[in-house]
């Protein structure tokens, strides 16, 4: 006795590939929210009980690059909206270039990422024995300021190996459904990047702007 | 050394008896549902067993959603109860009386240093008079420790770079155990006290006693008090 | 849950025996080591967990020999301390979160969805190499670098003053968590996706939802102990002053956040025992699940409040009162739905016609033995009793009767339950129902006296103790000798019901569920034909049950 | 290739989606500098917010998503903010 019935021999169907693979990609893209929210929680707690020493931080922070690393974000994210829905129609034209596009700004994000890095280890704005501020939360600050655009720059060049792959693939002769999902799946995961930044423009740039 | 078994240790603070009347109400509470579900269980194995002539009839209906809304409800209104008890004796203890004896105590890596108000010094035992509320104004050197004196049933986490009060008032002459309740390394075992509570003329006695022989020593060391 | 008209079905078919089971499917190393079948990756979990659980049990008996005197000198203080570390690490990270939702999850999930894989394979076995690899570069850190952080890793102890090899651990268990977070994808993708025809979401056994309860909570809550245990490194490589109290930083603080995982880590425990239980009672009281309907919510429940609770922690911690009010209610709340579970276990037994297998006697033992631990959970929720009990070892029995005596318990139920159908072959059942009553005797002389201990106020993670504490300690660690022994036995048994055991049927305990009507063991595809499923679970009812050797009289 | 140029009249919605990205990263950086105080912190982060929500929403294309996707989309962030709430219930009172 059991709960199903046998039915006549038939072949397996196919599960709903698609909805899987971008339900798999969302439900980590849940777990990159938990994992950068806890450490914007902990940023929050300190910076509640240390106003001060944050203001001071954050006001050594160059402003410019900010900007501008949002600027570039928020165009890619467009050019990789675009390769994903080309491929909605096939058009394998603009998938290419909305790919070469995104990969550019990802490269020009952080090329101007590695110059603020120059400049700030210039400045002994490292934590650690000459950090050029006396205040102690202010090197806390400029702790969370490694930590958090570090792990985005990581998170950034993983994607940049995404962005690679799916062009690649782009050029192999793959069933159409099978492109749209890798590239469904590899937009996800660069606006995840591109929204973690977002969240990080005002918690780093703007902490000590309105001194 | 600390009167009571294992199984009912010694109350030695005014706040003591109720957290203990709270503890063995819901140990009796624990033990009744324990037995029901017991018997419950043991019931049916033996009396449903494969092969017994027990009735196997099909559960009406109605009975397997009503039964089950009532120990849900039941089990609610039960459990806000236990917890608006707890609550109450929480905050009824919540804020110290006006003028209390207070005693600064700072935990380092595995000792207790305790200063009187007169400014006389123990390391790991503590002379207090009966029946007057004592707050203790505690903080730490190094890492996490915790004030714990199981017959007063008071524990407080001393976290440094924070002050933590803690207040009891002793109502049983005698010597208790402080211990160390949060793991704070090597001697963490090693982290423990004495709490004597005298009678108020003793310890008026003890801290006069206690003062005086402080001061030979510091008039023979020649250092300035 | 309505009454599902019975009908006399056709009795599972016998699958035939050209079929070549998973087993077959390929001898060489590297068709197991590197395998996409769920179900071998499973084997590879059980074959994990089972070492790093002897690991875990070896510190623990270590620590119940030094023990047995107030001023045991058999390990140094320093070394007493690396050994609990050592217990509590890998017996919570490498044997406990796994344990249940790798190898039965892994193992059942697609066959009682009628599926024939996880939704995908290849990170599946990824996942496993991520915990292997992880859990040992971590072991071999703890062991030869002398952490001595406990598993709590407080700050700043963890941060300023232990000189073990603190920030290597961290990473490990950081590694570590990314199986979980992988294999809760993973199901979560696959309950979503790839149900069978028929599978409606109420149609699904309760081992599903716990599966799918707990994947919700795994990959919810570990990425925020990813993020405490990046900080601890930060703090101790970068010097950054996070929980530097001296320097503007909170201790509390990690705290937060190490609770805010860890309080759900207990659910990712406690709920696949849940779900183990919740199959092997109705198929040995030949009873339909008491309120499924109500156990589903209530599983669901458990993982949503289990996210709001962690303060319980930290009453004593220096946390304003506000929040242990807060806290304490939420986990009054919290408890409500275990208390539903447990009364539905015992109804499940009503007018069921019961035998005592070891399956169901480990069963029926982790549904007592989680009352008294859901039970004293209760009393360290109320606040003013926990000011007295916290960090004593009424905590350490309360959380070893809900993970030893609860999902350690729950693991052999399932173990036992389910070894016809992994392996196709019959254990021995009097080895196993001894094994059973030894370990269940060893358990509660192992832990029960410890909740006397922690009312009589002895701390936690103490190397010497008072004096007046050893009767009790000399009856723990007793029990600790018995409670091993019971451990090592199905070892035994088991290993040798795989050579000499007789063939399992496809349906030894004629069970209901899905899984149950394909051979065992099971093809590569789990279902010579794609199963259509036309009835809700447990459709046991003792009248009916074509196999039921005696008519009873109804 | 299609002889003919493909439809591409669908980019309209992305390019005013990213105009609407750069008019609130003025906005956020321009309140960033009024002194406000702790009011700058409390409008930056809604602003940050609404800029996320506008990617999730169009870019990443939870617009015409099944009800899981968005399940799964919100999960995280509900938890999340469990975990700010009861901390700082902790903080506030402290």
């Amino acid at each position: 006795m059991s709960q199903v019935t046998i039915t006549s021999p038939r072949d397996w169907q196919e599960h709903d590939l698609s909805l899987a693979a971008r339900l798999g990609m969302w439900i980590f893209l849940a777990t990159e929210i938990l994992f950068f929210g806890g450490i914007f929680c902990a940023y929050a707690v300190l910076r509640y009980l240390n106003p001060v020493g944050f203001g001071i931080g954050g006001h050594e922070t160059e402003i410019l690059y900010g900007a501008l690393n949002t600027f570039v974000l928020a165009t890619s994210a467009v050019t990789m909206t675009m390769a994903a829905k080309a491929a909605d129609g096939a058009d394998y034209r603009l998938i290419r270039i909305g790919l070469i596009a995104t990969f550019a700004l990802g490269v020009l994000f952080l090329a101007l990422k590695g110059m603020e890095y120059h400049d700030d280890i210039v400045h002994h704005l490292v934590p650690g024995h000459h950090f050029a501020l006396a205040d102690p939360s202010a090197e806390m600050f400029w702790g969370f300021y490694w930590v958090l655009t570090g792990l985005h720059a990581i998170h950034m060049s993983v994607g940049l190996v995404i962005i690679g792959r799916a062009y690649w693939l782009t050029r192999q002769n793959l069933k159409l459904d099978e492109l749209r999902r890798n590239l469904d799946v590899s937009s996800l995961y660069w606006h995840l990047v591109d929204c973690i930044w977002f969240v990080i423009f005002p918690v780093i740039y703007l902490a000590g702007r309105s001194g | 050394m600390a009167g009571g078994t294992a199984f009912l240790p010694v109350e030695a603070a005014k706040q003591a008896g109720a957290v203990d009347v709270l503890f063995y109400g819901e140990v009796g509470i624990s033990v009744l549902v324990s037995l029901i579900v017991a018997c419950l269980v043991v019931g049916f194995v033996t009396r449903y067993r494969r092969g017994s002539p027990a009735s196997r009839r099909k559960l009406p209906q109605a009975f397997s959603h009503e039964v089950e809304i009532i120990w849900t409800v039941g089990t609610f209104f039960a459990f806000v109860a236990i917890f608006w008890w707890a609550a109450t004796l929480n905050l009824i203890h919540l804020r110290p009386p006006d003028h209390t004896l207070d005693i600064r105590v700072v935990a380092k890596q595995w000792m207790w240093k305790i200063e009187q108000p007169n400014g006389v010094r123990e390391i790991d035992a503590m002379h207090l008079p009966v029946d007057t509320p004592v707050r203790l104004i505690m903080t730490s050197q190094d890492v996490i420790h915790s004030f714990y004196v199981s017959a007063f049933r008071a524990k407080q986490d001393v976290v440094p770079g924070r002050v933590e009060t803690l207040w009891f008032t002793p109502d049983r002459i005698g010597t208790y155990q402080l211990l160390c309740a949060e793991y704070c390394g090597l001697g963490h075992s090693l982290m423990r006290g004495e709490i004597t509570v005298m009678s108020k003329a003793d310890y008026a006695r003890w801290c006069a006693r206690m003062k005086a022989a402080a001061q030979v020593k510091t008039a023979r060391n020649g250092e300035a008090p | 849950m309505t009454d599902i008209p019975f009908q006399s079905l056709p009795e599972a078919p016998r699958a035939p025996a050209t079929v070549k089971s998973y087993l077959d499917e390929g001898h060489t190393l590297a068709s197991w080591l590197f395998t996409t079948d769920h179900k071998r990756i499973a084997i590879l979990y059980a074959i994990g967990i089972t070492i790093f659980f002897f690991i875990g049990g070896f510190a623990a008996m270590l620590i119940r020999i030094q023990l047995l005197t107030p001023n045991g000198t058999i390990v140094s203080p320093e070394l007493y301390n690396r050994i609990f570390t050592i217990h509590g690490i890998v017996m919570v990270w490498f044997f406990l979160v796994p344990s249940i939702p790798t190898t039965m999850g892994n193992f059942f999930l697609p066959l009682m969805i009628g599926a024939r894989d996880v939704a995908f394979p290849r990170l599946n076995i990824i996942s496993f190499w991520i915990f292997f690899l992880g859990a040992l570069f971590t072991v071999v850190c703890i062991v030869s670098g002398g952490v001595d952080t406990g598993w709590t890793f407080y700050t700043p102890y963890s941060t300023l003053y232990s000189n073990g090899h603190v920030i290597a651990a961290a990473i490990g268990i950081f590694i570590v968590g990314f199986s979980s977070i992988a294999t809760g994808v993973n199901f979560l993708t696959t309950v979503h996706t790839m149900r069978t025809e028929g599978m409606t979401w109420f149609r699904l056994p309760l081992f599903v939802w716990a599966m799918y309860a707990t994947s919700f909570v795994m990959v919810l809550a570990t990425p925020v102990l990813a993020a405490s245990l990046l900080m601890i490194v930060a703090e101790r490589a970068l010097g950054m002053p996070l929980f530097n109290p001296h320097n503007g930083g909170d201790p509390i603080l990690f705290q937060h956040l190490f609770w805010f995982y860890s309080h759900p880590a207990v659910y990712i425990m406690i709920l696949p025992a849940m779900g183990v239980v919740s199959e092997v009672i109705p198929c040995f009281a030949r009873r339909v699940i008491f309120g499924y309907r109500f156990m589903v919510y209530a599983m669901m429940m458990i993982a949503l409040i289990g996210f709001s609770v962690w303060g319980h922690h930290m009453f004593v911690s220096g946390q304003s009162p506000f929040a242990n009010i807060y806290f304490s209610f939420l986990s009054f709340m919290v408890a409500v739905p275990s208390a539903i579970k447990v009364f539905n276990w015992s109804a499940s037994l009503f007018r069921g016609s019961i035998t005592l297998e070891a399956p169901m006697f480990y069963a029926l033992g982790f549904v007592g033995l989680f009352t008294i631990g859901g039970l004293t959970g209760l009393m360290l929720a109320s606040v003013p009793v926990d000011i007295d009990l916290t960090d004593t070892y009424f905590v350490v029995a309360h959380f070893h009767y809900i993970m030893v005596g609860g999902s350690v318990s729950a693991f052999f139920a399932g173990l036992h339950y389910w070894w016809p159908k992994i392996t196709g072959k019959l254990y021995n059942e009097r080895a196993a129902r001894l094994a059973a009553l030894l370990m269940f005797i060893g358990f509660n002389l192992t832990f029960f006296p410890q909740f006397i201990l922690g009312w009589a106020g002895m701390p936690r993670r103490y190397a010497t103790y008072p004096p007046e504490f050893q009767l009790w300690h000399v009856a723990s660690s007793l029990g600790a000798a018995v409670l091993a022994l019971a451990y090592i036995m199905p070892l035994f048994y088991l290993g040798w019901s795989l050579y000499r055991g007789g063939k399992a049927s496809a349906n030894p305990w004629h069970a209901t569920g899905l899984e149950w009507q394909t051979a065992s063991p099971p093809p590569k595809d789990n279902f010579a034909v794609p199963p259509r499923v036309t009835h809700g679970p447990y459709f046991y009812h003792a009248d009916n049950d074509p196999s039921q050797p005696t008519k009873n009289a109804s | 290739m299609s002889a003919h140029r493909p439809d591409r009249r669908w980019l309209r919605g992305p390019v005013l989606v990213w105009l609407a990205l750069l008019l609130l990263l003025a906005l956020t950086t321009w309140i960033g500098y009024m002194p406000l105080d702790h009011l700058n912190a409390a409008i930056n982060f809604p602003l940050a917010g609404i800029m996320v929500a506008l990617v999730a929403y169009y870019l990443m294309r939870l617009k015409n998503e099944v009800g899981v996707v968005w399940l799964a989309a919100l999960a995280g962030v509900i938890f999340l903010f469990t975990l700010f709430f009861l901390t700082f219930g902790d903080y506030f009172d402290r």
